[in-house]
């Protein structure tokens, strides 16, 4: 396992022209050894940019990759020791299983007895050393993805097993256990993982860290609870979570915030400087209740969506879109007009879009 | 109007595809068809627009057999899981495809064209390429090329399993308001994820192995499902079920203490019965019945927790995103006023009672 | 789309009545006239039995040919098949002017086989072609092209080499272009160096193509005839006769009808059972079983 | 391998086969400007300093005495391979089309047997076919006529069409079909509106293996006309007499084989474009 | 409409195009009256307006029936010659050169097809067989007389009437008549004789060497051992200082080309013994192929020996590749018909009156089949081998214009200039060309024009004449011949062992066509040989 730092790197397909546009905007990251870190975000936005600078298949326009330290930005992807799990799965379709598995080893003239040993290991934990004698093409594309993780995983030595959207082809009644297996293996073996997906909560149940992703930026950076709990813009807002965080433009009179003239605690400040002021909220901490109280507001229900065990209700708060998620032994409100209560902890003030925690 | 399926069967090498199908559907109500992959939504939808025949059964249309009128004549548009559309021809073009077939004028092809691409958020993409656009637009101009006829029956074959998340959170709220108003089509709407049968549906039917289980609103559905199979389609994560006793009084499932039985349950017969339990009534307690972490999801803004309790697995939903390591000890706690409680056969037989008396949405 | 049974034949029928209704005739007509002794001076539709098939049996001539095509097809179709392949590998990623390269590989097939053996003969002549010139420039002996039985042969491969390499080329080269770049990447990564990455890759990638390549030719080489026809009519002796420039000799340009059509049938079912046991070979040996 | 060397190799390799395949063409230009002098010597490569170059060789195959017309073996060339590649895709496309789409069950004989039938017919020797298709166009009047060439010529070319077509038209998505009839097209329209404009790259190679194949078959033309219907190949066969005019050869062999010499610029265009990868499997 | 349909409108219309063509081109026969003469009687002709390739020469149009001059009066317009001959430039470059003319002084349109030689026999016969109307003149070589014969339209009176005719040798006369009819229509005289350099065998110097090396006179050879002799002498030496090596003998030998014949003349001399009669190449009585007989042995195994004396791919010469090894002067010595002569006198030739004719070698000793025995005499037997001739079709439709055709295609002027011409294959078959004065105005030196002149007349009077298998199914007999000779020159067999296999082959020949049918058309070939 190793470490990934990439030190100012940016990239642009058209570098040096009038419009420079940037597939990923110069951003300095860290990886840190034997974590898995996914990156996540919608197409274009500069993941697959950044795997594949990583990778080696890229190199960057600008800034420096250090695997460990050492500068491996103008090293090929043969030189990078990393190993990569594509979107289709890939295996050699002449060889068996074990063959496959034995692949890298073999190209780095291993003997084989230890060879075997370390196929052996590693088949093991995949639960393929039943099939190890099977030719790989007639496994089914779950297996075959998880071939091509431990393609990787033979290498003790790999400094990162970069995953790009291993799941997009499997069968949905078999992403969740492969999901689980790669889960599992990476906690068993430690790698360093990068994942890439668009699928947020494909990386919020696989990752440990979560790099939010859009137009070639890096949004955010965080444990999928710190991502739900505190995004850090309106955007990570709408992207984490289901239905999306809930934003209300606010006033800000003498130092207090209002909502619709009425005043809303919280536990933050917004600076005075910024030109839009919002409070965001997760509809999970919406409430709606009778009696008035601190930080209620009068709502009318609007819609109400039936998801089952819950009900989100669209309702109207001082002119805006509000959507509480409430429990469905909770019933609905006989009356259209009621009050929600918004918890002072909860609500989080934002400037111009991002998250500002002045307390 | 109604289309009407009576025992329809289907049987490809030996699988069963269809299995006594039978089934009305109104015009004017949006049907939600809720199944596992593979449970024969697809086949029946392809055997309604008349793509694939059956081995027996009939459909009928306005008391007429329908099963003899050719694809073309059905007036039938369907959207399917992929995004198909003809490559070869613009946005434009594509939509007003079936309209040309249909014979309309220029101007009412291009006031319809205009008027449905407008619906579906795609004013200004009319001189695109299919290839052009992103996979939720590309299912946005099958749409407006289904919705641009205005035909009878309307099929969407999972239009939202192939997008992103966010996008179909996004597509499935603009559904409520596009198929609100289809008058006298009938629509039909398959999918797997029971949040969106629930929250489309004016009825709900679930479809199991080449079978229809349950027919109903979605309410019905839901709050009464009528075996452990149809439990645990329709909900997400799949209901705990699991299997226990009532014994004088008392209620006992595997590893739990046993406890008294709720009111619900009160007048069952001792024996042994199958229970089911939501995820969201299982809760993670300071004290209750230890459990290991087998895995951890994150869906929505939800976090299922598998935890295995002995040789049981349960499922456990918690609000809002936590990180929960794997192999952690965990206790568990049931709520039994929840409990389903089915017949050994998987029959319901008792639902527990909600506190507030429900409520139709709209 | 089972539902369409009413529509299907509709399709089908145009061109398979249109080819049957041409092919099916000179079948029935060929094994008709194979049991005739029709010839050049008695044209006609009498009965001799099975003499034609038991004068085939001894006739070494028509079974030295056949074993002559095995060698030379199947040897022409392998060298075209490893230089249609090398050279496709060459111009298919980065090659400066690959599209010229590309348009020029590709031209000899698309040129008429009688046409150019007319100019390959040239080429081939002993004492006036440019073939012994060059190799008396470079101090080599001339060698007897066309008169000797061996230069004769490797006269006859190079000629079909020239020409049909390309069709390998085309098929091979488009088969190259359709590949994923994955595995390649997966390849570089798991640190193969090229040659490994070629057998355990490429090659197994385009195991698919190859067949359909190697069949498609093989089906076509068999009936090799024209450039036997106009570079050495066969000879020195019949050391270049094909079956097919054989049947032509016997059944049109000497007029035996009759056994030339017992051995055309005999021949067409020896080259469909061939091929069909070859192509199941090749499946196996490019593992193309259980996959589509 | 992949050291300073590589580059020396791949591009000697390339310009050594590169040679090998343009020499006959080099060959063919060069002694289409000779005349019996520049023949007789030996082999010689270069105009003015090994021989006096002279047209006759062109101006023979353009009506010279002791040459071959061209011009009217060229358009009945041109006019049969176009007619019986148009009718060859047409009903192979349809053929094609059905064996893609439908399951076809006649006793034993399923789908796969039906495309091998067609594509069986390649297999044929010409020599089978010749024969009783002399008699065959004899009873209908058809031999020596355009119109018979072009349906034997069809009878070669089909088989091609159809091995092209179905491989194709299995790449496309049946759903495109399906949505056709729903949108209200019967089957052919849906074949017609829906398939066909999307089967360029198939329609393209399948075109292309018509062209070659037609244009250049000399087996059949030769002997199924008498002096009505020319061909290119036929007249550039003329020339091969005992004591064959090579300059006139030459020239003529030249003028036969440059029509399809185009045919490879465009064929290689649509390569590049990646159209045709899919198309050629 | 949009795009999809309109392709197969074009595609339809294209077939109805296809259909109304195919529908149309049968003109009516009409006889028109006579328009007047283009040419003046005796105008001087030359085909020097036609191209810069033919010779400047100038000759004068002799007044006849098939004159410039009466041709030119008839009216063929509206009508179509179909016409089948040999690939260009033997025989059918002058067949579309009068077509050319043809079409110019009598308004018909004529078609010609040119094909290869190998295609020829077939191309024309399966039609005439299957009773399709496709050509109505032919051109082929005289001896398929016996294939051809029943579908050929005699040729009328009027024309055997004509001057040219009447002036044709016998020998060609008799080579042109079938069942006592005329069926083809004379174009040509063809015949093996033997080519030498006399530059080189005249030589003095290379005589004294050639005496010094051999102890023999060098000479133009009387026998095929002398032959084989000098040309083992020159092979491999630099005889003309070009410093390219000179071979002995070139001979066609390629299997499919005209092998049999080249074979036949070696052949000649050792098997025709002019007191046996009853046939040559079979036992007229019992039609029982004599070619494996100790005569044909001997002459395979010269010419395997002779193979020494060959150039480099003389194993597979043409008759191309023979007339421009000897034409060109890469080898010394060569036999077969004219064309190599005369394209050594080409004006342009590099050995232009550097040559000499003479009959075919012979030999000292003949196999007398009778008494199975060698007969030591010497012997010579002119070989009549095939040549050039034309017919045309009973189901021609307008027979008088075909007729007209071949009538202007061998006039007087039209045959002289032809003559002239080497690649034109169109050999002296008329007493007016053994002249030597005409030749001597072709710029020939003397003795060249008389030795030519000499050789060709002196076969005509020989009584020891050969002539070819003019059977029906010539071609089985030549070609099962010339795999034989191919496979022994290849080394696949032995000379004995080859031709018995060749005779194996002639008796399942004969078998299908009937043994009755053969032997009445190989009746004809033995008269004229028993004279």
């Amino acid at each position: 396992m190793t470490q990934l730092d990439i030190v100012d790197v940016g990239h642009s397909y058209t570098p040096g022209s009038e419009e420079e546009r940037w597939a990923l905007k110069p951003l300095g990251l860290t990886f840190e050894a034997g974590k898995t870190y996914a990156l996540v975000g919608p197409s274009g936005c500069g993941k697959t940019t950044l795997l594949n600078i990583l990778s080696g298949l890229v190199r960057p326009s600008q800034g420096q990759v250090l695997f460990d330290g050492a500068d491996v930005t103008a090293l090929p992807t043969k030189a990078r020791n990393i190993a990569q799990v594509f979107q289709f799965p890939v295996i050699y379709q002449s060889m068996t299983v074990y063959e496959n598995l034995a692949f890298p080893l073999q190209c780095r003239r291993w003997d084989k007895a230890r060879i075997d040993a370390k196929v052996h290991q590693v088949a093991e934990a995949l639960d393929l050393d039943d099939r190890l004698r099977q030719p790989a093409r007639r496994l089914t594309a779950d297996d075959k993805q998880l071939i091509s993780l431990g393609r990787g995983l033979v290498r003790d030595d790999v400094a990162a097993v970069l995953m790009d959207e291993p799941l997009t082809v499997i069968d949905p009644q078999l992403k969740h256990s492969l999901r689980r297996k790669i889960r599992e293996i990476t906690e068993q073996f430690r790698p360093t993982v990068i994942y890439v997906t668009h699928d947020q909560y494909e990386a919020m149940s696989i990752a440990q860290e979560v790099l939010v992703m859009k137009d070639g930026r890096a949004m955010q950076q965080g444990t999928p609870e710190q991502l739900f709990e505190a995004p850090s813009s309106t955007y990570v807002g709408y992207f984490i979570g289901s239905p999306a965080m809930n934003f209300l433009t606010v006033d800000r009179t003498h130092g207090n915030v209002t909502l619709g003239g009425r005043a809303l605690a919280m536990a933050w400040d917004i600076p005075q400087s910024t030109s839009e002021s919002q409070v965001g909220i997760r509809p999970e901490y919406v409430e709606v209740v009778t009696e008035p109280g601190p930080n209620t507001f009068p709502a009318r229900l609007r819609d109400v969506r039936d998801h089952g065990p819950q009900r989100v209700f669209e309702m109207e708060v001082a002119g805006q879109l509000i959507r509480a998620k409430v429990p469905r032994e909770n019933g609905i409100p006989a009356l259209e007009e009621f009050l929600v209560h918004l918890p002072r902890a909860k609500a989080l003030p934002y400037a111009d879009g991002r998250l500002v925690l002045h307390s | 109007m109604n289309l009407s399926a009576t025992d329809l069967c289907l049987t490809v090498d030996g699988v069963d595809h269809l299995k006594q199908v039978t089934a009305t559907f109104v015009p004017g109500r949006l049907h939600t068809v809720i199944g596992r992959t593979m449970a024969g939504k697809t086949t029946l939808l392809r055997v309604l627009a008349g793509l694939q025949a059956v081995d027996s059964g009939a459909l009928t249309r306005e008391g007429a057999d329908f099963l003899k009128t050719p694809v073309w004549r059905r007036d039938t548009a369907m959207v399917y899981q992929q995004f198909i559309n003809y490559p070869h021809l613009n946005v434009f073009d594509n939509v007003a495809f079936p309209l040309r077939r249909a014979g309309l004028s220029r101007n009412e092809i291009r006031r319809r064209v205009i008027s449905s691409l407008a619906r579906v958020g795609l004013a200004d993409f009319e001189r695109r390429k299919p290839s052009q656009l992103s996979g939720g637009q590309q299912q946005r101009v099958a749409l407006a090329r289904a919705l641009a006829r205005g035909t009878g029956i309307l099929l969407l074959d999972e239009p939202l399993a192939n997008l992103d998340y966010k996008l179909r959170e996004q597509l499935r709220d603009e559904f409520r308001t596009l198929f609100s108003d289809q008058g006298d089509t009938v629509v039909i709407y398959t999918t797997t994820e029971p949040a969106e049968a629930m929250m489309l549906g004016d009825v709900v039917l679930v479809m199991h192995e080449g079978q229809i289980l349950q027919i109903g609103s979605p309410q019905e559905v839901f709050e009464r499902p009528a075996t452990t199979t149809v439990a645990s389609i329709i909900n997400d994560p799949p209901m705990n079920i699991f299997t226990g006793r009532i014994e004088s009084g008392q209620v006992t499932v595997a590893g739990f203490q046993a406890t008294h039985v709720s009111a619900h349950l009160a007048d069952l017969p001792d024996g042994v019965y199958q229970f089911g339990l939501r995820a969201t009534d299982v809760s993670l307690a300071s004290a209750g019945v230890e459990g290991e972490v087998t895995f951890v999801e994150i869906s929505g803004s939800e976090t299922f927790v598998h935890a295995a309790v002995g040789e049981t697995p349960f499922v456990i939903q918690i609000e809002g995103i936590h990180d929960v390591a794997l192999g952690d000890l965990v206790k568990l706690r049931l709520r039994p006023e929840r409990l389903f409680a089915f017949d050994e056969e998987g029959s319901l037989v008792r639902t527990p009672s909600y506190d507030l008396a429900p409520v139709e949405g709209r | 789309m089972e539902a369409l049974r009413r529509h299907k034949s509709m399709f089908l029928l145009p061109g398979l009545l249109t080819l049957a209704l041409i092919i099916i005739f000179p079948l029935l007509f060929t094994i008709r006239v194979s049991f005739s002794g029709w010839n050049v001076s008695n044209p006609q539709l009498d009965f001799i039995g099975g003499a034609n098939y038991a004068t085939m049996l001894h006739d070494s001539r028509f079974w030295a040919s056949i074993m002559r095509l095995v060698l030379l097809a199947g040897g022409t179709v392998l060298i075209q098949y490893v230089i249609g392949f090398g050279m496709a590998l060459l111009v298919w990623r980065e090659a400066r002017g690959r599209r010229l390269w590309r348009v020029l590989f590709l031209v000899p097939m698309m040129t008429t086989p009688v046409v150019m053996a007319a100019i390959w003969q040239m080429i081939f002549h002993e004492s006036l072609g440019p073939v012994n010139d060059l190799l008396g420039m470079l101090g080599l002996a001339e060698v007897p092209w066309l008169t000797e039985s061996g230069p004769a042969l490797v006269a006859l491969m190079t000629v079909e080499v020239w020409q049909w390499t390309p069709f390998m080329f085309l098929l091979l080269l488009a088969g190259l272009l359709s590949l994923p770049k994955e595995p390649f990447m997966a390849a570089a990564i798991d640190g193969a160096d090229a040659w490994r990455t070629f057998r355990k890759v490429t090659f197994p990638l385009m195991a698919p193509v190859s067949v359909a390549a190697i069949i498609i030719r093989l089906i076509e080489a068999s009936k090799l005839s024209d450039s036997v026809y106009v570079l050495t009519s066969g000879g020195p002796g019949s050391s270049t006769e094909t079956p097919g420039y054989y049947l032509y000799i016997q059944g049109l340009r000497d007029q035996q009808t009759g056994y030339s059509g017992a051995m055309s049938l005999t021949y067409l079912v020896l080259m469909i059972v061939t091929l069909t046991v070859v192509a199941a070979l090749l499946a196996r040996a490019f593992k193309l079983k259980g996959d589509s | 391998m992949r050291s300073r060397l590589y580059p020396v190799f791949k591009y000697t390799v390339i310009a050594l086969w590169a040679c090998f395949v343009a020499g006959p063409f080099f060959w063919a230009m060069t002694t289409s400007f000779k005349d019996v002098n520049g023949v007789q010597g030996g082999a010689t490569y270069l105009p003015w300093l090994q021989y006096e170059p002279t047209v006759i060789g062109w101006r023979n195959i353009f009506g010279g005495a002791g040459g071959v017309d061209v011009m009217q073996p060229f358009f009945n060339s041109a006019v049969v391979t176009l007619a019986a590649s148009a009718i060859s895709l047409v009903l192979g496309s349809l053929a094609a089309y059905a064996l893609s789409r439908y399951r076809f069950k006649f006793g034993f004989i399923k789908n796969s047997d039906i495309v091998f039938f067609f594509v069986s017919q390649r297999i044929m020797p010409p020599v089978v076919l010749v024969i009783p298709f002399f008699y065959l166009l004899q009873w209908t009047g058809l031999l020596d006529t355009i119109l018979g060439l072009v349906i034997v010529t069809v009878a070669l070319l089909l088989p091609i069409a159809v091995w092209v077509m179905v491989d194709f038209f299995n790449g496309i998505p049946r759903e495109i079909d399906e949505m056709a009839m729903l949108d209200g097209c019967g089957p052919f329209q849906t074949f017609v509106r829906a398939i066909l404009p999307n089967s360029l790259p198939g329609l393209t190679v399948a075109a292309m293996f018509c062209a070659v194949f037609g244009w250049n078959d000399f087996f059949f033309a030769f002997r199924l006309t008498f002096t009505e219907v020319q061909t290119l190949p036929q007249a550039v066969v003329a020339l091969n007499s005992s004591i064959p005019p090579w300059w006139t050869l030459s020239a003529a062999a030249l003028f036969g084989v440059a029509p399809l010499i185009l045919l490879a610029l465009w064929v290689e265009r649509y390569l590049s474009k990646g159209n045709l990868s899919g198309a050629v499997r | 409409m949009r795009n999809g349909s309109y392709k197969g409108l074009v595609a339809a219309a294209i077939v109805v195009a296809l259909t109304a063509t195919a529908c149309t081109g049968q003109d009516p026969v009409e006889n028109k009256p006579d328009k007047p003469a283009l040419f003046k009687p005796g105008s001087e002709i030359s085909y020097s307006k036609y191209s810069k390739n033919y010779p400047k020469t100038k000759v004068k149009d002799v007044p006849g029936p098939c004159s410039y001059e009466s041709i030119s009066r008839k009216d063929y317009s509206g009508q179509t010659l179909k016409i089948i001959s040999h690939a260009i430039p033997v025989i059918g470059e002058p067949t579309q050169l009068h077509a050319e003319q043809f079409e110019e002084i009598t308004g018909a349109n004529v078609e010609v097809i040119n094909v290869p030689f190998g295609e020829l026999h077939q191309k024309i016969l399966t039609p005439l067989q299957a009773g399709q109307p496709a050509y109505d003149v032919m051109f082929y070589p005289s001896l398929w007389i016996g294939d051809m014969a029943p579908h050929l339209a005699p040729v009328p009176k009027k024309y055997l009437d004509t001057p040219g005719m009447k002036d044709v040798t016998k020998a060609y006369m008799d080579v042109a008549t079938w069942d006592g009819k005329v069926v083809q229509y004379p174009v040509d005289g063809d015949r093996h004789y033997l080519k030498v350099r006399t530059d080189v065998l005249e030589d003095p110097k290379r005589q004294a060497a050639y005496k010094a090396a051999t102890g023999k006179d060098l000479r133009t050879p009387r026998t095929w051992t002398e032959y084989q002799e000098i040309a083992a002498y020159f092979s491999g030496k630099d005889v003309d200082g070009d410093g390219k090596p000179n071979f002995g003998s070139a001979e066609v030998t390629k299997r499919d080309d005209l092998t049999f014949s080249a074979f036949i003349s070696r052949a000649a001399p050792y098997v025709k013994h002019p007191d046996v009669e009853g046939g040559l190449f079979f036992d007229l009585e019992s039609m029982k192929p004599l070619i494996n007989t100790p005569g044909f042995v001997r002459a395979l195994e010269d010419m395997v020996k002779a193979k020494s004396t060959w150039a480099p791919g003389g194993a597979n010469f043409g008759l191309g590749d023979e007339i421009l090894s000897f034409g060109g002067g890469q080898s010394v010595m060569s036999y077969s018909w004219d064309d190599a002569f005369i394209q050594a006198q080409q004006p342009d030739g590099t050995i232009r009156n550097k040559i000499g004719a003479a009959e075919l070698p012979g030999s000292d000793e003949v196999y007398n089949r009778t008494t199975k025995a060698w007969d030591k005499k010497p012997n010579q037997a002119p070989y009549f081998t095939w040549g050039w001739t034309s017919a045309v079709a009973k189901a021609a439709r307008n027979q008088n214009m075909a007729f007209d055709y071949l009538c202007f295609f061998s006039n007087e002027a039209n045959t002289a200039l032809d003559l002239t011409i080497g690649r034109f294959g169109v050999n002296p078959y008329r007493k007016a060309h053994f002249d030597a004065d005409f030749w001597e105005q072709q710029g020939w030196d003397k003795d060249v024009a008389e030795s030519y002149v000499r050789t060709l007349s002196g076969m005509e009077s020989s009584t020891n004449r050969v002539f070819d298998l003019r059977v029906p199914g010539v071609n089985g007999y030549m070609s099962a011949l010339a795999n034989g000779v191919a496979a022994a020159l290849a080394g696949q067999k032995a000379p004995q062992r080859a031709l018995d296999d060749v005779a194996a082959e002639w008796e399942r020949i004969t078998d299908q066509i009937g043994k009755d049918k053969v032997r009445s058309a190989y009746r004809h070939v033995v008269a004229l040989e028993d004279n």
